[in-house]
């Protein structure tokens, strides 16, 4: 899987999108998460690790917007300009550990929702990622039918699907086999080739040339 | 003006509340006793008994302020709640979580004095009267948000899950007492108005309003007690709290 | 006395009502009080906790 | 930048959930079914003549539909809270309150209307003058509507909760009283042949100050529940 094979992302390069925090803290009842944390992404892609426990889902839960913090703020920028929480929220697209796949609807319906928040997608267009990523034998699968391993590349190919220049990817190699592993580092990749930010946690490096990656270890 | 905004600005840093708060609380509760007092001695003594009702009257000394007060407390609530809302100011849902059992208490305490006022009255304890009903709904208004502030783990996420629903509440609250005033009189005759505010002779009212005040100045030293409270608990780890302790 | 007590019958509505009152406003204040000082006793405890571990943390302004 | 239209926020959410609701049969039936059943009750628990149940005839259907509704209500977000579906839509650039509404919308549909639809029967069952039934479908039609939207409150505030289930009731049916009270007299003046025009313009006023505030008190209670 080359870079240049992966057609379904898009054409043009993605603005550069970065995001900085300053001054985070934030308690989950008497457990300080972070004090005082600050930092600011210059490389395109930011590997947050750590320890189970230290943190690292609810950083990226802040770094969305998702959670407020007790103190401090968190800004993006697009070439300098600062986002809105409005403007951010068209760019970014999360995976969680919970892959957000209705277990009732098939995989092309899910798909067809979940990149559909970001952008009008037709249903070939789905049904051509789906064959360019060898997914296509789940399309008319319903949901809960899916190992864990094919539900986490059906959530990490609705983020490929929605062209957005910010992925915030939260364990992307948990449940995957090796063929797995290849597969995301090969779309990490190809986003980063075109320009895209990508903000992960995960207890491994992600195998592409280290002068790309900027890594946040926090401690518990 | 910006005496005002300052104080405001002041007031909202908890450890500067909390030293304020501990100093104010003694200037709100010794007036508020010596006023209730003195409206207890007044409506139990001096004020004359009604011509219909005789000494029971005197119950409504005490079952008008707090039912009053229960409106007050879920308003003020309410407001609390959009401040800290929309400002994010810890302080203002302290207040507010502070606000929220002394306002159910005062709404239990005007349900069952009306209802022990509604024994003489109609011959029974519990009677689907208006202001009856409306303040027990009240009361569960109250309860749900009590209970919804603490069903959280996280103190700042029940504080805003409760504030939105004070403001949902407050919202609904005339809706409520108007729908269940327009219950009542479609189903009952006007039946004796237990607190029969139009009409009543001075010599009652004096002992109502000062008993009114002193339930005002008690209310907000306790709510200004509960608030310390409230914000012991969420500052706890802070370290003016520990220097606070150890000296 | 036992006259005014009586209320010529009305009194074993009217005095209830009073001590009611009065017992649910002190028991109110009572309960804070008892609250303020256990959550005291709390915050002495994290504080010398805290100072066993002899990490504090920095007061950042409001 | 990617455009923001309205209409596909509300029918990519209409879609989906008519879809997923679609595939189970039983989020139809199940509030129908808790309806009939509430409703059988109330005969069982007084004398059944026919006199006795056309006294409480609107009071046992409002109470029972009530009932229903909410309990179709209580799970609005809970399946996508827990498969992370609520993160998503609370991070696209779509309006969470429109999402919210399209949601709501097809809830009613599928547990609101049914419920709406079937009240003759069971008012009939209950002995209710056949005069009251339209005004019976009218103002159980409002009041379901504005329980839909006011249960959605409820519903997105006590999503993160374990048994939130229980709490949504205490939350929620205060709120409903003047919907039930109105919705209940006015059945009642229609049952006796009087018009009940006033109650019901009432209630039409509840129903849209609810259903036009309450999305955005709802999106800010997901908001929150996800933190």
């Amino acid at each position: 899987m080359s870079i240049d094979s992966v057609s379904t992302l898009p054409q043009n390069t993605y603005p550069n999108v970065r995001v900085s925090a300053t001054g985070l803290e934030l308690w989950r009842g008497d457990r300080c998460l972070f004090n005082d944390l600050s930092f600011t992404l210059n490389l395109p892609v930011l590997h947050v690790c750590g320890a189970n426990g230290s943190g690292k889902t609810t950083l990226l839960k802040v770094l969305c917007g998702l959670t407020i913090t007790e103190r401090g703020n968190v800004t993006w920028t697009h070439d300098k300009r600062i986002l809105t929480t409005g403007e951010v929220r068209g760019q970014l697209a999360y995976t969680g550990h919970q892959e957000a796949l209705n277990p009732a609807l098939t995989v092309a319906e899910n798909l067809q929702w979940g990149a559909g928040l970001y952008r009008e997608l037709s249903n070939d267009e789905i049904q051509q990622a789906t064959e360019e990523h060898q997914l296509d034998s789940l399309t008319s699968l319903l949901a809960c039918s899916l190992s864990a391993g094919q539900k986490r590349r059906v959530a990490l190919l609705r983020s490929v699907l929605s062209h957005v220049p910010v992925w915030v990817w939260d364990e992307p190699y948990a449940n995957l086999d090796a063929a797995g592993v290849e597969w995301v580092n090969a779309l990490i990749e190809a986003h980063v080739a075109r320009g895209g930010c990508l903000i992960l946690s995960a207890h491994q490096k992600p195998a592409i040339n280290p002068e790309q990656v900027q890594t946040l270890g926090l401690t518990s | 003006m910006n005496a005002f905004m300052t104080w405001f600005y002041q007031m909202s840093s908890p450890p500067h509340f909390y030293r304020w708060a501990g100093r104010a609380i003694p200037w709100f509760m010794w007036p508020a006793l010596i006023l209730s007092a003195v409206a207890a001695y007044l409506g139990l003594v001096r004020s004359p008994e009604d011509y219909q009702m005789g000494h029971t009257v005197r119950i409504m000394y005490v079952h008008v302020p707090s039912a009053w007060l229960s409106m007050w407390c879920y308003t003020s609530m309410a407001v609390a709640s959009a401040i800290g809302w929309i400002w994010r100011m810890k302080l203002a849902h302290a207040v507010a979580a502070a606000i929220a059992p002394a306002g159910a208490a005062l709404t239990f305490l005007a349900l069952v004095t009306g209802a022990i006022w509604g024994k003489p009255t109609w011959g029974t304890y519990w009677v689907w009267d208006a202001r009856l009903t409306s303040e027990l709904v009240l009361l569960f208004l109250f309860m749900g948000v009590v209970l919804l502030r603490n069903a959280f783990e996280d103190r700042a996420q029940g504080d805003r899950a409760a504030a939105i629903l004070a403001i949902v509440g407050v919202v609904n609250v005339p809706i409520i007492h108007y729908s269940v005033n327009w219950w009542n009189t479609l189903h009952q005759s006007a039946s004796v108005s237990v607190a029969g505010k139009s009409g009543i002779d001075s010599s009652m009212l004096m002992p109502l309003l000062l008993m009114v005040l002193g339930f005002t100045l008690y209310l907000v030293a306790l709510i200004l007690m509960r608030t310390r409270n409230e914000v012991l608990l969420r500052e706890s780890r802070k370290r003016w709290v520990q220097e606070l302790v150890q000296s | 006395m036992i006259e005014w007590l009586n209320m010529d019958g009305d009194g074993i509505y009217v005095w209830p009502c009073y001590v009611l009152t009065l017992i649910v406003l002190i028991a109110n204040v009572w309960v804070a009080k008892l609250q303020h000082a256990s959550l005291l006793k709390r915050a002495a405890a994290r504080a010398r906790h805290n100072d066993a571990r002899t990490e504090v943390l920095e007061e950042i302004s409001p | 930048m990617n455009e923001l239209s309205y209409r596909r926020a509300f029918s990519l959410q209409l879609r989906k959930e008519l879809t997923q609701l679609g595939r189970r049969y039983g989020s139809v039936l199940t509030p129908l079914l808790f309806f009939a059943v509430v409703v059988a009750l109330f005969p069982l628990s007084t004398d059944p003549s026919p006199q006795r149940l056309a006294t409480i005839a609107s009071s046992a259907v409002w109470v029972a539909a009530l009932l229903a509704a909410m309990l179709a209500q209580q799970t609005l977000f809970r399946g996508d809270f827990e498969d992370g579906s609520l993160q998503l839509m609370a991070l696209s650039a779509l309006p969470l309150w429109l999402q919210v509404i399209a949601k709501q919308m097809a809830h009613w549909l599928v547990s609101g209307l049914p419920l709406v639809l079937l009240s003759p029967l069971a008012a009939y069952s209950l002995n209710m003058a056949p005069q009251g039934y339209t005004t019976l479908m009218v103002s159980l039609l409002l009041g379901s509507l504005s329980l839909s939207s006011l249960g959605a409150i409820g519903a997105a505030l006590t999503v993160s909760i374990r048994q939130g289930g229980l709490l949504f009731a205490v939350l929620v049916l205060p709120l409903m009283v003047p919907v039930l009270i109105l919705g209940t007299q006015a059945t009642e003046l229609a049952s006796k042949g009087d018009n009940a025009a006033g109650l019901l313009n009432m209630l039409v006023a509840i129903c849209l100050l609810s259903v036009t505030l309450s999305p955005f008190a709802t999106a800010a209670a997901i908001r929150v529940s996800l933190d």
